[in-house]
């Protein structure tokens, strides 16, 4: 099993003297070698949370994420970042997803940048020719480009350190159809050739099916006793990183 | 540490921020009406009062020398004494005994009579009781009051106890001081009673007005004037308009006449006139530290001397009116004093006596170096609240610099200038002396410069024992004569030795409404309002009836 | 008040540093520093300390006489310039670098640092300064340098608090969390990140903390605490009140430093607001931080506000949209270029039809970042008409006008918008409406439902109130009357015990009943006409079935919906129409639509559908024939930046792109590509259907 | 209310650790406080006595004990409301400062008040049309008052009324009537400058709500722009536009500091200035921690305020801005 999850709680403090809210409570979940699952369910109810976890953004108050077996929190930085190097993550808003003051180059170069691999011209011609782009729109900003450029770009900056996972963050819903369904080819397209395994979070029923193994309802996966009706602003306001 | 007490600044913020009411509302300037009885003075003055208590607050204090409060003596214009409670006065041969006979009809502002008890009682109480009256149990052995007459022995023969005594301690109602253990805390209606010739009527805080009516019952005889209103704490410019205007009649500031800066503003009016005398005090006096090294020497403290640019002084700081200074230091109103030549700069001579003295600018920095090849850089402790002298240190400044000797400036308040004066860090010291001053130890200015007299005020650097010598030889004799020849040896001794020089001698200039008779000028009560002024202007019915003030 | 720092509270978004203000503000800040920059030339010069004679009135030698001492005034108030400035910058400096320094830990490292910070900052913020100035530097010896160090002890908050919100703002941003996913450290994320974009806000707030620095360094002087030595403008005018100059009339001695101090900090703050953009003027759409080429116009629905993860304050463009009054006056624009004049008569007659709209176009001017103007075309020659009893869906990507067509319906385009074309409503040419029958249309007339993200309500105001406003501002009915009516309105729409939740406020209800709320407001008229805005958009299937049904049993004369939901479309719509880059490409009945759609983009679209499976076409890039010809091909076909005018300066042959502008929106994807299609087809009917491509041209 | 108890002891801590920061500061000022107890001469004479007789006064006095006692204990004295005794004045020091404080809340209040709505509804009807008439005259003028410092704006007052003889310059009226007379330029000083900053504040704040998707709700419900900027607009730029005016109040009291002093207005400000001269201790103290508690106070009501104004902070879902 690649990548498992057991009984894992999260919840958020507000502000200075409120107390804890939880939002996730003893959700377990397995991913195998080369699948896609997906996690639906309606806005507010914690999928984007459980993403940031699996991802090693956020640290869960309880339980273990493992990786190949092993809890990816544990060890020195140096090898919590190395196994965090294997999951990474897709962000909603195409256009928040790269610093508005880079170039697209340096934001693809990044990654290698941090984890100090060489990344020649060629090998990022070669990512961006895999999701489907020219070189040309490396000279641009962020702004300059459309949503389904920025997150086929994401993605090839994802694959230049070739993740074992990927968690999908609703990476369509800002997109319109065509788009999104030219995006949903992709990533499928991408899974066949290079076996990286997704997450696929969305509200989106018909596109789960469509695009994932198989799904689970956030609902069933979390059952929070103090069940708190969050509105979507709660969930996603304040990251107690 | 030294930091800023800017008491001159207070002086200028006062004449900026004080609470100036316009004497009689600018809306309303009424004009000058001449009516009968019921006549009002009204004066303007920056000085600022805390609490009606004689003993605590300063302001009050010098009002209750001048209207509500009698001496036993009080000096006139010519600082000769003339008698008020004390009705007649006599000393032993040796100064040690010293006998008071009472006025027999003075009495209370309450009705009650004033006693020799009084007097006893004043003194025993304020010996007591006020540490600014410390002075009197060390010197006073033994008073005793029978009627009509107070008599005093003290320890040690002191010829000035006339004055010291007599003129400087105020003599309290012993019926309403008696109950009051601490004087300095706290005001009450009755601490105002006195037995001078004007009562005190009101005081209306937030406007900073106060009323004096005229004592029908004083034993000297009803003063002239009806009643006195005094508008404290106003500044300059509201002073300055209201002259202008004629809604004051004149200006009081106790020890100093009108700011210079500010007569030029009232050049043009007519219904103005000036009365000038010559100042008792001197305004702007550098003192030399003689502990320190290179001011020990004679030579460099004339070399310092000749380096001041006098005339550029007087043309700052006095607007020209000033003269130059005399290097035997006091001023020409004290007779009794021998000539001494004039104070001039001569930065040649300076700076040749410097050369002799091996002390060059051997690095061509533009300051010299002294013998042992430090940089002469001389501290300069100057009062940052007193008038004009910020004006007078950067005038100092620049012209020490001109001559080669480097300065570094330190500007102090009363309590921190004392505090670095008594620790002898600094080598020059720009200070002023009062009218009052002067008169202090053994007279001219002797005070400031007796090395035993320390604290307060003063300097006390003279440690030659012939200057000691001389100034008790004057304490102990009260023959003018021989007074006026030791005088005249202590001008010599200033002049020959220079402990300090006065930057410039200078008049003093009241204003004052000229509908009045020119009033005489006694330095000692403050100016042209004392009680001489007060007598005088009384007959002539020159007055306006009380016009409504605001 | 002469000594406070506005800066803390008018900071907004960054701005770009090529836009026009930020030369104005440079501009203003070297005129005001001119009076302390000219120091440098007389710097060691001593005729500043030169004794002439005293009291001298300006004349002769003396450009603006002498002083008491017997300075020269002029040398004194350049030199003394040079000093108030040098403390003005050195105060403003420590007191930035400290609060920034502050602020960074404060906001990344949260926990105790923050709260110790933070408390200490509030202390000094609530302290009045001036008190503690003066205890301060009483306290201290004089001198330049101790006043400098207390300026910056009671400045340095401000900026620490600024520099910190702006902090907490951008951390939560994704492409933070995404190199902390990537495991970068925090210098990485600090310096690479984060700080770049709180560059110009610390500019600013620098500028703006000189201005304040200098006032309360004249006001310390002023009160004769500074140092006696060192002349500075403030102890100049010090010592003017000491020599009685206001009394005595010396202008020349107290007018020059008091202008002096006025300039300068008049110009310090200005170029302060310039950068801070705090000054009233527009947001230049194109900094870098705003979406570039979208059209301007946050409220513009095809735009989403930025909900969910990240605050809506960096990516969001304020638009210049302004309550000023709507373009009523339209001034023609030129035609837009070959398009072809749809020759075909409206179908239906003029009576039945509530909206006719005729050639409509709409531009937007916005400054890029290479500072040129460009005009984006939102919609491009429109020809429509709504008739009475149809249900239309507008069905397009977002960004394809949709949303404009609706805001041109109603008169309440942005101020920026330039419209050609006419637009009818129950025959009469709305162009010619004055604002007052336009404002009653909206009220009585044409109800309109907004898109339901942002905060679409007024989050102060309770939703009760909000949506019986129509009926109370008008119909002049009592508040109470109008909570009740509310109540029912909310209640139609399917919200339970809505007599309670009228007195909520929008914050308190969830996405879905907010759009709910929208709908009541939009029902609240009675109105004949209903257009609706993407009523289903972020809402889960649930909510979109109880919207659907709300909408079946309207019975309004007319109602348009825009949306980008097909099955809503399907549901709902007689006569749907494809619109694509501001051009209306298909217009069709509904069911023959969904059952063979005619135009390539149409079919494009509902393969596309999840539920129809996704058929598109495996494509690995999206060259085709088409594309093959221009191998350089810079987009990616799907982009849905309107192609405007040229907006890549970099591209080989701007010749080429425009000729590619002028044929068939769609060309560049389209599977059927034909030489024809380089030219822009006409609208051609095709039995019920209208469809612009060529390929079905042959019926005409 | 678990918002408001937060806030509370937020304003509490602030208030002590003002106290704590001023006791020492006031405490560690060099030079000898007798001097001025006693006055230039009676210090002299005091000097010339045995040092016993000094460490009597100084006792009496009660400037020997240590620091740290005569903070707790001025603390606990300052709860109970005894600010200590002015030695200089001879009164308690909460008496002295009592009418001074009253002359200055008396300047400041209506300038607060005036100047609040003045600048309010002028920022809210130039934000409501950016680069409109009201914005192009209002905006310059308000910006050059803004800049001109406080006692330059008040010298300016004050040569107009040295020419001008109907206006009293500066000083305290005697007589209750012509208060208003003597209050005119002080207060008018106050007033512009507070306005000025007030009226930016507000403009900037209506700007940035006018682009809010409400507003475009509000329009196409057909109501007017006027009840649109006043409803809709104003009401969600207030709740910031009232933390503003709080946090001013804290300047403008400091700035009655100087407008005092030029005007000799007998309040707070020329108090503590002359405390701080004349090394009065106490005086210092007390008066300085009026300002702050009433600085405080003004921070504490205008976060009341805030709350009730703005529902989102009421129900206690503060957004963590």
């Amino acid at each position: 099993m690649l990548l498992e999850i057991n009984n894992v709680d999260k919840g958020y403090g507000h502000g200075r003297f409120h107390k804890k809210v939880c939002v996730l409570e003893n959700v377990s979940l397995t991913l195998d070698k080369g699948k896609t699952v997906g996690i639906m369910g309606d806005s507010g109810k914690g999928k984007t949370t459980l993403g940031l976890l699996m991802a090693g953004v956020i640290r869960p108050d309880k339980g273990r994420i493992l990786l190949n077996g092993q809890d990816i929190w544990a060890g020195s930085r140096k090898e919590r970042d190395k196994k965090k190097a294997q999951i990474q993550m897709v962000f909603q808003h195409p256009e928040a997803a790269f610093n508005p003051r880079w170039t697209m180059e340096q934001s693809v170069r990044e990654p290698c940048h941090i984890y100090k691999i060489s990344l020649s011209p060629q090998d990022i011609a070669d990512k961006m020719a895999r999701v489907g782009l020219g070189t040309k729109l490396l000279k641009r900003y962020p702004s300059q480009l459309s949503g389904g450029e920025l997150q086929r770009i994401a993605l090839a900056r994802l694959l230049t350190i070739s993740p074992s996972v990927i968690v999908l963050d609703e990476p369509t819903s800002m997109l319109d159809v065509i788009t999104q369904a030219k995006i949903i080819r992709l990533l499928m397209e991408i899974q066949e050739n290079t076996g990286i395994s997704f997450i696929f979070i969305t509200h989106d029923r018909e596109l789960a099916r469509v695009m994932c193994h198989e799904t689970h309802d956030i609902g069933d996966l979390s059952l929070p006793s103090s069940r708190v009706e969050i509105r979507i602003a709660a969930e996603e306001q304040t990251l107690d990183l | 540490m030294a930091n800023i007490f800017f008491k001159k600044v207070r002086e200028i913020i006062l004449c900026f921020m004080a609470a100036g009411l316009l004497m009689a509302g600018c809306s309303e300037p009424s004009a000058r009406q001449i009516k009968g009885p019921g006549q009002t003075l009204r004066v303007g003055t920056p000085m600022k009062l805390k609490q009606l208590n004689p003993l605590a607050d300063y302001t009050y204090n010098i009002l209750a020398m001048l209207l509500t409060h009698d001496t036993l003596i009080r000096l006139d214009e010519n600082l000769r004494p003339i008698p008020q409670l004390a009705r007649s006065w006599s000393a032993n041969k040796d100064a040690t005994v010293w006998t008071f006979d009472l006025v027999p009809n003075a009495l209370w502002h309450d009705g009650k009579k004033v006693t020799s008890k009084d007097v006893k009682f004043t003194f025993d109480y304020l010996g007591k009781h006020d540490p600014a009256h410390a002075w009197i149990p060390s010197l006073i052995k033994e008073i005793k009051a029978t009627p009509g007459r107070v008599i005093f022995t003290l320890n040690h023969p002191y010829s000035r106890f006339l004055i010291n005594a007599g003129f400087i301690v105020r003599i309290l109602p012993q019926h309403i001081w008696g109950h009051i253990m601490t004087p300095r805390a706290g005001e009450t209606k009755e601490m105002t009673v006195g037995c001078g010739p004007y009562l005190f009527a009101q005081y209306d805080r937030t406007a900073g007005r106060m009323t004096f009516q005229r004592n029908p019952a004083y034993h000297g005889g009803a003063m002239g004037v009806e009643t006195i209103e005094f508008y404290l704490n106003r500044n300059l410019d509201i002073i300055t308009l209201s002259l202008k205007k004629g809604t004051i009649d004149l200006y009081y500031k106790y020890a100093s006449g009108f700011p210079f800066p500010y007569l030029r503003g009232l050049t043009g009016a007519k219904n103005l006139q000036f009365i000038t005398a010559p100042s008792m005090g001197i305004s702007a006096v550098l003192g030399f530290n003689m502990a320190k090294k290179n001011m020990s020497d004679i030579k460099f403290r004339r070399a310092l001397s000749l380096a001041i640019n006098y005339r550029g002084i007087n043309e700052s700081l006095f607007m020209g009116k000033g003269t130059l200074p005399g290097s035997g230091f006091v001023p020409g109103t004290f007779p009794q004093q021998s000539k001494q030549p004039f104070l001039k700069q001569d930065t040649v001579r300076c700076r040749k006596i410097l050369d002799d003295m091996n002390i060059t600018d051997k690095n061509g920095d533009g300051i010299r170096e002294d013998v042992d090849g430090r940089p002469l850089n001389l501290m300069l402790l100057a009062r940052c609240d007193l008038e004009g002298h910020d004006v007078v240190t950067r005038r100092l400044v620049n012209d020490f610099k001109s001559v080669g000797i480097g300065i570094t400036l330190k500007t102090a308040d009363l309590s921190t200038w004392i505090a670095i004066v008594r620790k002898k860090e600094a080598d020059l010291i720009l200070f002023r002396t009062t009218p009052w001053g002067m008169m202090m130890g053994a007279g001219h200015g002797s005070g400031y410069f007796d090395s035993r007299r320390e604290g307060g005020g003063v300097i006390a650097n003279v440690r030659d024992t012939t200057f000691h010598h001389l100034c008790d030889e004057i304490l102990s004799t009260t023959n003018p004569d021989t007074l006026k020849d030791l005088y005249g040896k202590m001008s010599d001794y200033y002049a020959r030795t220079l402990p300090a020089i006065a930057l410039g001698w200078h008049p003093v200039i009241y204003p004052c409404q000229n509908s009045y008779p020119v009033p005489p000028v006694n330095q000692i009560e403050g100016g042209i309002l004392n009680r001489a002024s007060l007598k005088k202007w009384g007959d002539a019915a020159i007055f306006q009836a009380g016009a409504s003030v605001k | 008040m002469a000594f406070l720092t506005p800066a803390s509270v008018l900071e907004t978004g960054p701005m770009n540093k090529h836009s026009r203000n930020w030369k104005e503000g440079a501009l203003i800040l070297m005129a005001a520093a001119l009076p302390g920059v000219s120091i440098l030339f007389f710097k060691n010069m001593d005729i500043a300390n030169a004794l002439f004679s005293p009291w001298l009135p300006p004349g002769d030698g003396h450009l603006l006489g002498t002083n008491d001492v017997g300075q020269d005034i002029f040398f004194q108030l350049i030199s003394a310039g040079g000093r108030s400035l040098m403390v003005g910058m050195a105060a403003a400096l420590t007191a930035t670098l400290v609060g920034t320094l502050t602020g960074c830990v404060a906001g990344y490292y949260r926990g105790i640092a923050d709260r110790v910070i933070m408390g200490l900052a509030d202390i000094f913020l609530l302290i009045p300064d001036i008190p503690l100035v003066i205890v301060l530097v009483s306290f201290f010896e004089p001198g330049l340098f101790n006043v400098i160090i207390v300026i910056a002890m009671t400045s340095w908050p401000g900026t620490a608090r600024v520099v910190r919100s702006r902090m907490l703002k951008i951390k939560e941003y994704p492409f933070v969390l995404n190199a902390r996913s990537l495991g970068a450290g925090d210098g990485h994320i600090i310096f690479k990140h984060i700080l770049p974009h709180t560059g110009e806000l610390i500019l600013a707030k620098a500028t703006l903390a000189v201005a304040s620095a200098m006032l309360t360094e004249t006001g310390i002087s002023f009160l004769g605490l500074g140092d006696p030595c060192q002349v500075t403008w403030g102890s100049m005018l010090h010592g003017v009140f000491a020599g009685a100059g206001l009394i005595n009339g010396y202008w020349w001695w107290y007018l020059p430093p008091v202008l002096c101090i006025s300039v300068t900090v008049m110009g310090f703050n200005l170029a302060g607001f310039y950068l801070q953009k705090g000054w009233g003027g527009n947001f230049p759409a194109d900094s870098p931080l705003n979406r570039q080429g979208q059209i301007p116009g946050k409220t513009h629905p095809e735009v989403p506000a930025l909900t969910g993860i990240n605050p809506p304050v960096l990516i969001n463009n304020k638009d210049t949209q302004t309550l000023a009054p709507e373009p009523d006056t339209l001034n023609p624009i030129s035609k837009p270029h070959n398009q072809a004049p749809d020759t075909q008569p409206p179908s239906f007659p003029l009576d039945r039809q509530i909206f006719r709209i005729l050639n409509l176009g709409v531009e937007f001017g916005i400054e890029c970042e290479t500072n040129q103007k460009k005009t984006i075309k939102a919609l491009d020659g429109v020809n429509l008409s709504l008739v009475k009893g149809d249900r239309m869906a507008i069905i397009g990507e977002s960004g394809s006008g949709k949303s404009i067509l609706f805001l041109a319906m109603l008169g309440l385009l942005p101020y920026n918008a330039r419209m050609s074309g006419e637009v009818f409503f129950r025959g009469k040419r709305m162009a010619s409406f004055s604002r007052k029958h336009y404002q009653h249309i909206r009220a009585w007339d044409i109800a309109y439902v907004p898109q339901g993200a942002g905060n679409a309500l007024n989050p102060v105001i309770k939703v009760g109130h909000q949506i019986s406003e129509r009926m109370r501002i008008h119909g002049s009915i009592s508040k109470k009357k109008g909570m009740v009516m509310a109540a029912r309105l909310l209640g139609q729409t399917g919200i339970t015990n809505s007599h309670q939740r009228v007195h909520y406020y929008p914050h308190q209800f969830s996405g879905g009943m907010n759009q709910r709320v929208l709908l009541a407001m939009a029902l609240a008229g009675e109105n004949s006409v209903l257009l609706a805005d993407e009523p289903t958009k972020g809402l889960d299937d649930k909510t979109k079935e109880d919207v659907l049904n709300i909408f079946l049993k309207l019975n309004r004369e007319a109602v348009a919906v825009v949306t980008h939901d097909l099955w809503f479309a399907r549901q709902f719509a007689k006569t749907i129409v494809v619109m694509y880059k501001g051009i209306i490409l298909e217009q069709a009945p509904a069911d023959s639509f969904f059952t063979a759609p005619y135009h390539p983009y149409s079919k494009a679209l509902l393969n596309a559908l999840p539920s129809q499976g996704i058929l598109n076409p495996v494509i690995m890039s999206s060259h085709n024939r088409y594309a093959e010809t221009d191998p350089g091909d810079k987009h990616g076909g799907d982009s849905y930046r309107i192609d405007g005018g040229d907006d890549d300066d970099d591209d080989r042959s701007n010749k080429k792109n425009k000729e590619i502008s002028r044929g068939c929106p769609w060309a560049r994807e389209c599977e059927e590509f034909h030489d024809r299609c380089r030219h822009m087809p006409r609208l051609f009917s095709h039995n019920i259907h209208k469809v612009r491509c060529w390929c079905h041209a042959a019926g005409n | 209310m678990k918002h408001m108890t937060a806030a509370f002891c937020q304003y509490v801590l602030a208030l002590l650790a003002v106290l704590a920061l001023n006791f020492l500061l006031i405490h560690m000022m060099p030079g000898d406080p007798l001097v001025h107890i006693l006055g230039e001469e009676g210090y002299y004479q005091m000097t010339r006595q045995p040092p016993a007789y000094i460490e009597k006064i100084r006792e009496t006095y009660q400037l020997n004990d240590s620091l740290l006692k005569q903070f707790l204990t001025h603390i606990s004295r300052a709860l109970q409301g005894d600010l200590g005794w002015s030695h200089h004045h001879g009164r308690a020091v909460i008496k002295i400062i009592y009418p001074r404080m009253g002359w200055t809340l008396l300047l400041l209040i209506p300038s607060v008040i005036i100047s609040t709505m003045a600048g309010g509804i002028l920022g809210a009807l130039a934000g409501g049309s950016p680069r409109g008439w009201m914005d192009r005259i209002l905006t310059p003028f308000f910006l050059l008052i803004y800049s001109i410092p406080g006692y330059c704006l008040g010298l300016f007052l004050l040569i107009l009324a040295f020419h001008v003889d109907a206006l009293p310059m500066g000083g305290m009226p005697s007589v209750k009537t012509d208060m208003a007379l003597y209050m005119m330029m002080p207060m008018g000083v106050l007033v512009l400058h507070s306005t000025a900053y007030k009226y930016m504040i507000m403009k900037n704040a209506v700007i940035q709500e006018i682009h809010e998707a409400y507003v475009m709700t509000a329009r196409s419900k057909g109501l007017y722009d006027r009840d649109i900027l006043f409803t809709h607009v104003v009401k969600n730029a207030l709740p910031p536009f009232i933390t503003v005016v709080a946090m001013h109040f804290g300047f403008m009291m400091g700035g009655s500091l100087v407008v005092e002093m030029v005007f000799s207005w007998q309040g707070m400000g020329t108090l503590i200035y002359d405390a701080v001269i004349s090394r009065d201790y106490p005086l210092i103290s007390g008066s300085f921690m009026i300002i702050c508690a009433s600085v405080i106070l003004a921070n504490a009501l205008a976060d009341v305020i805030h709350g009730v104004l703005d529902p989102r902070i009421r129900s206690g879902n503060r957004s963590n801005e």
